[in-house]
C-alpha cells in the first residue's frame, strides 16, 4: 500500500493515468446516478436493481454481438431493451410498492436485484466477460496517459445522454409530467396527468438509461452477473452527494468518484476497491449526517 | 386463543425442542441451524422490528463474533472448551463494543440512509475480511476441531445453540417489558416525538443495537465452530444469505412482535430445508421471489395478519366505563 | 409575576430566507400566551427555534432564568419546556396508555436506569389524564386508529403527562370538529388553571385564541408587530392590514 | 408548578366538562333524530335543470364502503357547501364526482352526460369538472406561469393553454406581477390564488373546492370566498366545496347539505341552515 503510494509520488504523471481512466467510468457513474435520482425524485423508491440495470444492459449488449450487431449499435439495442424490462418491472411490482413505507420498495428492489442476478447467473453463466469493438488505443503525452478509444466513446456517449434526458425533462410534454409528479404528485393528478403512467415510464426510462450504461460498460470494461451491487451503491453515493435536482453536480460528482476510485484501488490494491466504495458511501452517510446535524450547534 | 391455550403450545414446543436432536438425530445440524435462524430473527427485529431501524447489515456483527471467537482460539492456546468460552465472551462483548462504537455514527441515520448505510458496512467488512491475511484472507479460517475422542459434538452444538436461542428469547422478552421496551416502539414510531418529549434516543438506540450485536456475536462464533470453516463472503458476512435472511425471517412472522421472528425462522427454515435442495442451482432465484412476494404481498407477516383479523387476542379492546 | 420564557432579539433565517427577525417576547409564568400572524410568518420556526429543533443565528432565548439557545431537543424537553405538533404526532404503533407510559417524566432517565417496570403512579396518572380528554374508553387501541381530533386530545393528554413548566401549542384547533373545540378550549384553561401549566399558542382561530389568551403577540414577516391584550391586538390598525382583514 | 399530580382533575368521568361533544356522540345524536331528506327535496333546492346530479350513489376506497346511497342536485351557477363531522365523507363526494373513489352503485351526471364510468382525465378535459385541491397543491419549484401551463395539460394544444393563462394574467393582476416567481415562494393567500386560476385553465362548468379556507389566515379567507363568488355570479361557474369552517361555508352557499356517516342528513338553503338550531348545536359547536 505504502510502495503504491511512493510510486505516485515517484512517478505524478502515473496518477494523470490513473485519473484520466477513471474519470472514463465516472461518466456512467453518473448515468446510473441521474437515472436513480429521477425514479427517488418522482416515485420516492432508491432502487436497490440499479446495478443489475446495468449488468442486464451489458449481457444484452453481449448477446446482441452475438447475434451480429454491430458494438456500438448495441448501446440503444440495450436500452430499448431495459425500458421495455423497467416497463415491465413497473407493472408486475413497482406500482404495489410506489405508496408504501420506504422500507417495503427497498426491500422489493432487493428482491429484484437478487433476482436478476441469480438469473442472469444461471443463463449467462458467472464468467467475467467483455465485448471487443476493435477499436484502438490512444497514446498521449509521450505515453503517459494511455487511454482506450472506446472509453472515450463511453465517456462522451454517457454525457450525451444524460444531457438528452435533462432537455426531455425541460421541454418535453411527459417530461414535465414527470417534473410535475416529482414536485406534487396529487396536484398533478388533479391536472389530468396519469401519474401511474408517468411512474411506469420513469421506472422505465431509468432502467434505459442503465442499460446504455450497461452497453459501455461491458465494450470499454467488464461485467459479471453479480456486479450490479456496487453499481447501484455508486449511484446513491453519488446523488447523495450532488442532490436530486442538480445535474451539473451529478456529473461532476459521478467523474470525482471513478477518478477517486480508481486512484484508491492502486494504492490500496485492487482486492480493496469494492471496500473502498462501500466504506466510502458509509463515510460519507455519516459525515454528511454529521454536517447536517451540527447546523443545530450543540453546546454540549 | 385462551392463555392456557397458549401455554399449552409453548410447553409442546420446548419439550420438542429438548427431544428433537434425540428423536431425530440425523437431522441434528439442520436443527441446530434452526436455532441460529431464531436467534437471526431476534436480534435482526430488536432494531428493525421494534425501533423501525431497518438494518441490512446486522449480519457484520454474526461475522465479527465468528472471526473474534475463532482468533481467540487460535491464538490463546488454551483447550478446545476453554477456548470455546472464552472465544465466546471475547467475540459477545467484541460485537457490542463494535455496535456502540458505530452506532454513535450510524444510529444517526434515518430510514432508507441507515438501511443502505448498514448494508454497505456489511459487504465492506466481507471484502476487507477477504483481504486481511491475519484472519485468512479469502481462503477463510478454520477454528480448532471438537476434541475427536469425544463424542456427541451434534449435540453439544444443538443444546449450546438452543440455549442462546432461549436466553436471547427470554433477555429481549424482559427487555421489551420496560420501560425501555417502551422507549423503543416511541422511536419507531415517531423519533422526533420521542426527541422532543425528552428521551435520550440516542442512549436507547445504542443499547438496542449492543444487546442485539452481543446475541449475535456469540451465534457468529457458536456457528464458526458448528460448520468448522468460517469464509469471508459465504459464511462471516454472508449477506446473500444469512443477511437478507434475517429480514425475510423476521417481516415472515411479524415485524415488531415478540413471538413472530421465531414463528417466521422456523416457517422459513423448514421451508428452505424441505424445499431448497429440489431448486437445483434455482434457490436464489427462488429466494429473490419469496423477498418481493412477502414483503409486497404480506409485509404485516404471520402474526401481524393474525393481530389484525384477531385484535382482541392483542389485548386491544375498547373499555367502556363504568 | 416572571418571565418564564424569555426571548431577545432572536433571528433566524435559512435557505437565505429570513423567518424571524430581532423577535423578542416574554411569557409570563402562569400565563396563557397567543402568537398570531399570516402564513410564512415566523410563528412555526420560532417554536421550533424555542425548542430547540432550529438553533437560532442570534439573540437570547432564556427559560426559568437559563440561556437554553444552545442546548438540543431532548435536554430543553427534560427541563420541561415541551411542545406539540401543527401536524399531531402520536405514536401510532402504541396503545393510548403505553404513549402515556412512556410520555412520563420517568421515561426521560438515562437509559440503564429505563430497564425496570412501570410504577403504579405512572398508570394512575395517565389514567386520571386520559380520563380527563375524554379517552378512557379507547385507552386499549391502537393510537393511530383514532380520529385526528382524538389524536389531537392524546397528544394533549401526553404533554400534561409529562408535566412540563410550559407547553408551546402549535394550532391546537387545526383540524378540529367545531364541536370539539370548545371542550379542547375548556381543557387548556383547566391545564393552566389548575396544573399551572403556562401555555404559549399559535392559533388561526381568532374566536379560539380571543378566549383564550391574556397576551398576545402578532407576528408578520418574521417581526413582532404587535404585542398586548387580545384587544389591543385586535384594535391595533397594523394588525388588521396585515392579518386580520377588514371584516374580522 | 405541575408536580403536583395529586390534584385530582375531572373530565369526561367526572363529567363537568359538558360542552364537549365527540364526533361519535355527533353521529350517534344525528342517527336517533332519524334525519334523512327526500330526493324531491334536493331537486327542489338545485331548481329547475341540475347540472351536476347524483342518483343512489356508493362509493369508497378500495373495498370501504364511505357513502351509501347519496343523492346530490345542484344546478348551473349554483354553489353548493357540504358540512358534517369528520369522516363523514364530505370529501369523498368530491373525489367520487372527480373520479378519484371506487364506485359501487349509482350514477353522476353531469349536463346530462353519465360521468360514472370516466376517468378524471376524461371528466376534467370532456364534462369539465375541475378539482381544486386543499392545502399546497402547487408545484414549487415551476414559476407561477408554468403552474398555470401545467393546468391545460390536457388540451391538445399548448398555444390554447397559453391564451387561457393570458387571460388568467388579466384578471387577476396578484398573479400577474408574481409571473416568474417559483410558486413555492408565493404568500398563502396568493398560492391559493394560483391553486384556483390554474383550475380555470381548462374552462370547467364544475369546481370542486375542497376546503377553501384550510390553513389561511383570516384575511385571505374573505379573499378566497370572494374569488369563488365572482366566479360563480360572473362566470355562472357550478361550485360543490367541503368546508371546515362551516359558518364561512354555509354563509357563502345557495344550498348546504349536512352530511352524517356517508349519509345526507339535512338539506335547505345555506343560509337556513344555519339558523337551523340542530345544525348549530351539532355541526357548529354551539
Amino acid at each position: 500500500m505504502l510502495e503504491n503510494l511512493q510510486l505516485l509520488f515517484d512517478y505524478p504523471t502515473l496518477g494523470a493515468d490513473l485519473i484520466a481512466n477513471g474519470l472514463m467510468i465516472g461518466a456512467i457513474f453518473a448515468l446510473a446516478a441521474f437515472g436513480m435520482a429521477l425514479v427517488w425524485g418522482v416515485l420516492g423508491i432508491i432502487n436497490i436493481a440499479q446495478g443489475e440495470f446495468v449488468m442486464l444492459g451489458g449481457f444484452v449488449a453481449l448477446t446482441a454481438a452475438g447475434l451480429g450487431v454491430p458494438p456500438l449499435a448495441t448501446i440503444p439495442l440495450a436500452a430499448i431493451v431495459l425500458f421495455m424490462v423497467g416497463w415491465g418491472l413497473y407493472r408486475l411490482v413497482i406500482f404495489r410498492v410506489v405508496d408504501r413505507d420506504l422500507f417495503v420498495s427497498l426491500l422489493a428492489t432487493f428482491g429484484l436485484s437478487i433476482i436478476l442476478q441469480q438469473l442472469s447467473n444461471e443463463i449467462f453463466g458467472a464468467d467475467v466477460r467483455t465485448l471487443e469493438t476493435g477499436l484502438g488505443t490512444l497514446v498521449l503525452f509521450d505515453g503517459q496517459i494511455v487511454l482506450a478509444e472506446i472509453k472515450l466513446v463511453s465517456f462522451v456517449t454517457a454525457l450525451v445522454v444524460g444531457l438528452a434526458l435533462w432537455a426531455f425533462l425541460k421541454r418535453a410534454r411527459l417530461g414535465q409530467a414527470i417534473r410535475a409528479t416529482s414536485q406534487n404528485a396529487r396536484a398533478a393528478r388533479i391536472l389530468g396527468i396519469d401519474t401511474d403512467r408517468v411512474y411506469a415510464a420513469t421506472y422505465a426510462l431509468n432502467a434505459a438509461l442503465c442499460g446504455a450504461a450497461g452497453s459501455l460498460v461491458v465494450m470499454a470494461w467488464t461485467i459479471h452477473p453479480y456486479i450490479g451491487l456496487p453499481y447501484t451503491v455508486r449511484s446513491f453515493l453519488v446523488v447523495i452527494v450532488a442532490g436530486l435536482g442538480n445535474i451539473a453536480a451529478v456529473i461532476a460528482a459521478g467523474l470525482g468518484l471513478g477518478a477517486l476510485e480508481n486512484v484508491a484501488g492502486f494504492v490500496l490494491g485492487a482486492e480493496y476497491q469494492i471496500a473502498f466504495v462501500f466504506a466510502l458511501m458509509v463515510i460519507i452517510l455519516v459525515v454528511r449526517n454529521f454536517l447536517l446535524r451540527r447546523k443545530r450547534e450543540y453546546l454540549k | 386463543m385462551t392463555d392456557a391455550q397458549k401455554y399449552a403450545l409453548v410447553a409442546t414446543g420446548l419439550l420438542f425442542s429438548f427431544v428433537a436432536p434425540f428423536l431425530l438425530p440425523q437431522f441434528a445440524t439442520q436443527l441446530t441451524m434452526l436455532w441460529l435462524m431464531v436467534i437471526f430473527a431476534l436480534t435482526w427485529d430488536t432494531l428493525g422490528g421494534q425501533m423501525g431501524y431497518n438494518s441490512f447489515g446486522n449480519i457484520l456483527f454474526f461475522g465479527i463474533g465468528a472471526y473474534g471467537c475463532a482468533v481467540i482460539q487460535r491464538d490463546l492456546g488454551l483447550d478446545y472448551f476453554a477456548g470455546l468460552a472464552v472465544g465466546l465472551a471475547f467475540a459477545a462483548v467484541l460485537s457490542a463494543i463494535v455496535a456502540i462504537v458505530l452506532g454513535a455514527g450510524m444510529l444517526g441515520l434515518r430510514g432508507h440512509y441507515f438501511a443502505i448505510g448498514t448494508l454497505g458496512l456489511g459487504i465492506a467488512a466481507g471484502e476487507i475480511a477477504g483481504g486481511w491475511d491475519y484472519v485468512g484472507a479469502g481462503s477463510g479460517m478454520v477454528p480448532p476441531l471438537y476434541p475427536v475422542e469425544l463424542a456427541g459434538r451434534e449435540l453439544f452444538f444443538y443444546f449450546l445453540m438452543f440455549a442462546l436461542a432461549l436466553v436471547t428469547f427470554l433477555v429481549l422478552r424482559a427487555l421489551y417489558a420496560t420501560k425501555f421496551g417502551l422507549a423503543l416502539n416511541a422511536i419507531r414510531d415517531d423519533e422526533d416525538k420521542a426527541e422532543a418529549m425528552g428521551l435520550r434516543t440516542t442512549q436507547v438506540k445504542s443499547l438496542a443495537w449492543a444487546v442485539s450485536a452481543f446475541f449475535l456475536g456469540i451465534g457468529g462464533g457458536l456457528a464458526g465452530n458448528l460448520l468448522g470453516f468460517i469464509d469471508p463472503r459465504d459464511v462471516a458476512f454472508a449477506g446473500a444469505t444469512f443477511g437478507v435472511w434475517m429480514v425475510l425471517m423476521a417481516i415472515l412472522g411479524g415485524k415488531g412482535t415478540l413471538w413472530g421472528p421465531v414463528i417466521g425462522a422456523v416457517v422459513f427454515h423448514i421451508t428452505q430445508e424441505l424445499f431448497w435442495t429440489y431448486l437445483l442451482g434455482w434457490q436464489r432465484v427462488a429466494l429473490g421471489l419469496l423477498i418481493v412476494a412477502i414483503v409486497v404481498f404480506f409485509p404485516n407477516g404471520i402474526l401481524g395478519t393474525l393481530r389484525e383479523r384477531f385484535p382482541e387476542w392483542f389485548g386491544e379492546k375498547v373499555e367502556e366505563r363504568v | 409575576m416572571s418571565a418564564l420564557l424569555k426571548i431577545e432579539n432572536v433571528s433566524k433565517a435559512y435557505g437565505g430566507v429570513v423567518a424571524n427577525r430581532q423577535v423578542s417576547l416574554e411569557v409570563q409564568s402562569g400565563d396563557i400566551a397567543g402568537l398570531i400572524g399570516p402564513n410564512g410568518s415566523g410563528k412555526t420556526t420560532l417554536f421550533s427555534s424555542i425548542v430547540g429543533a432550529h438553533p437560532i443565528d442570534s439573540g437570547s432565548i432564556q427559560f426559568g432564568g437559563q440561556e437554553i439557545s444552545k442546548l438540543d431537543v431532548p435536554t430543553i424537553a427534560r427541563r420541561g419546556l415541551l411542545r406539540t405538533f401543527q401536524q399531531t404526532r402520536i405514536y401510532a404503533e402504541m396503545n393510548c396508555v403505553e404513549n402515556m407510559r412512556i410520555s412520563a417524566p420517568d421515561a426521560r432517565a438515562p437509559v440503564l436506569s429505563l430497564l425496570s417496570g412501570f410504577s403504579r403512579n405512572v398508570d394512575v396518572r395517565a389514567e386520571e389524564l386520559l380520563d380527563f380528554v375524554g379517552l378512557a374508553s379507547k385507552r386499549f387501541l391502537r393510537a393511530g386508529s383514532l380520529s385526528f381530533g382524538q389524536q389531537k386530545l392524546l397528544e394533549f393528554a401526553m404533554a400534561l403527562m409529562s408535566e412540563p413548566k410550559l407547553l408551546l401549542l402549535d394550532e391546537p384547533t387545526a383540524g378540529v370538529n367545531p364541536t370539539l373545540i370548545n371542550g379542547l378550549i375548556d381543557r387548556l384553561i383547566k391545564a393552566n388553571k389548575e396544573l399551572g401549566i403556562t401555555l404559549f399558542v399559535i392559533e388561526h382561530n381568532m374566536r379560539v385564541i380571543m378566549n383564550l389568551a391574556e397576551n398576545i403577540t402578532c407576528l408578520a414577516h418574521g417581526e413582532v408587530l404587535a404585542q398586548g391584550t387580545p384587544q389591543e391586538v385586535r384594535d391595533d390598525p397594523r394588525v388588521v392590514e396585515a392579518y386580520l382583514g377588514a371584516s374580522a | 408548578m405541575s408536580g403536583n399530580s395529586d390534584a385530582p382533575i375531572s373530565g369526561y368521568g367526572g363529567g363537568t366538562t359538558d360542552t364537549v361533544l365527540s364526533v361519535d356522540a355527533v353521529s350517534d345524536e344525528a342517527e336517533a333524530l332519524g334525519l334523512s331528506v327526500a330526493r324531491e327535496t334536493l331537486l327542489k333546492l338545485a331548481g329547475a335543470a341540475p347540472l351536476v346530479q347524483i342518483d343512489g350513489l356508493t362509493a369508497g376506497y378500495g373495498k370501504m364502503e364511505i357513502l351509501h346511497q347519496i343523492d346530490l342536485a345542484v344546478g348551473r351557477g349554483q354553489s353548493l357547501c357540504l358540512v358534517g363531522p369528520n369522516g363523514a365523507g364530505k370529501s369523498t363526494i368530491l373525489h367520487s364526482i372527480f373520479g378519484f373513489t371506487q364506485i359501487f352503485g349509482g350514477h353522476i351526471k353531469v349536463d346530462g352526460v353519465d360521468v360514472t364510468k370516466q376517468s378524471p382525465s376524461e371528466r376534467l378535459r370532456d364534462a369539465g369538472i375541475a378539482y381544486i385541491l386543499q392545502d399546497n397543491s402547487v408545484f414549487p419549484d415551476m414559476s407561477v406561469e408554468e403552474n398555470l401551463l401545467m393546468g391545460g395539460y390536457l388540451l391538445p394544444d399548448t398555444t390554447l393553454a397559453k391564451e387561457a393563462a393570458e387571460r388568467v394574467f388579466e384578471r387577476y393582476d396578484r398573479l400577474a406581477q408574481r409571473r416568474t416567481d417559483k410558486a413555492g415562494v408565493l404568500s398563502g393567500g396568493e398560492r391559493r390564488l394560483l391553486e384556483i386560476s390554474r383550475a380555470l385553465i381548462m374552462d370547467p362548468k364544475v369546481l370542486l373546492v375542497d376546503e377553501p379556507s384550510i390553513g389561511l389566515e383570516p384575511r385571505y379567507i374573505d379573499m378566497v370566498f370572494e374569488i369563488l363568488g365572482d366566479l360563480k355570479d360572473r362566470d355562472g361557474k357550478t361550485i360543490i366545496m367541503v368546508e371546515q369552517n362551516a359558518k364561512k361555508g354555509l354563509a357563502f352557499a345557495d344550498i348546504g347539505y349536512v352530511l352524517v356517516s356517508g349519509r345526507v342528513a339535512m338539506a335547505d338553503k345555506g343560509a337556513a341552515l344555519l339558523e337551523n338550531p340542530d345544525v348549530g348545536r351539532l355541526f357548529l359547536g354551539g
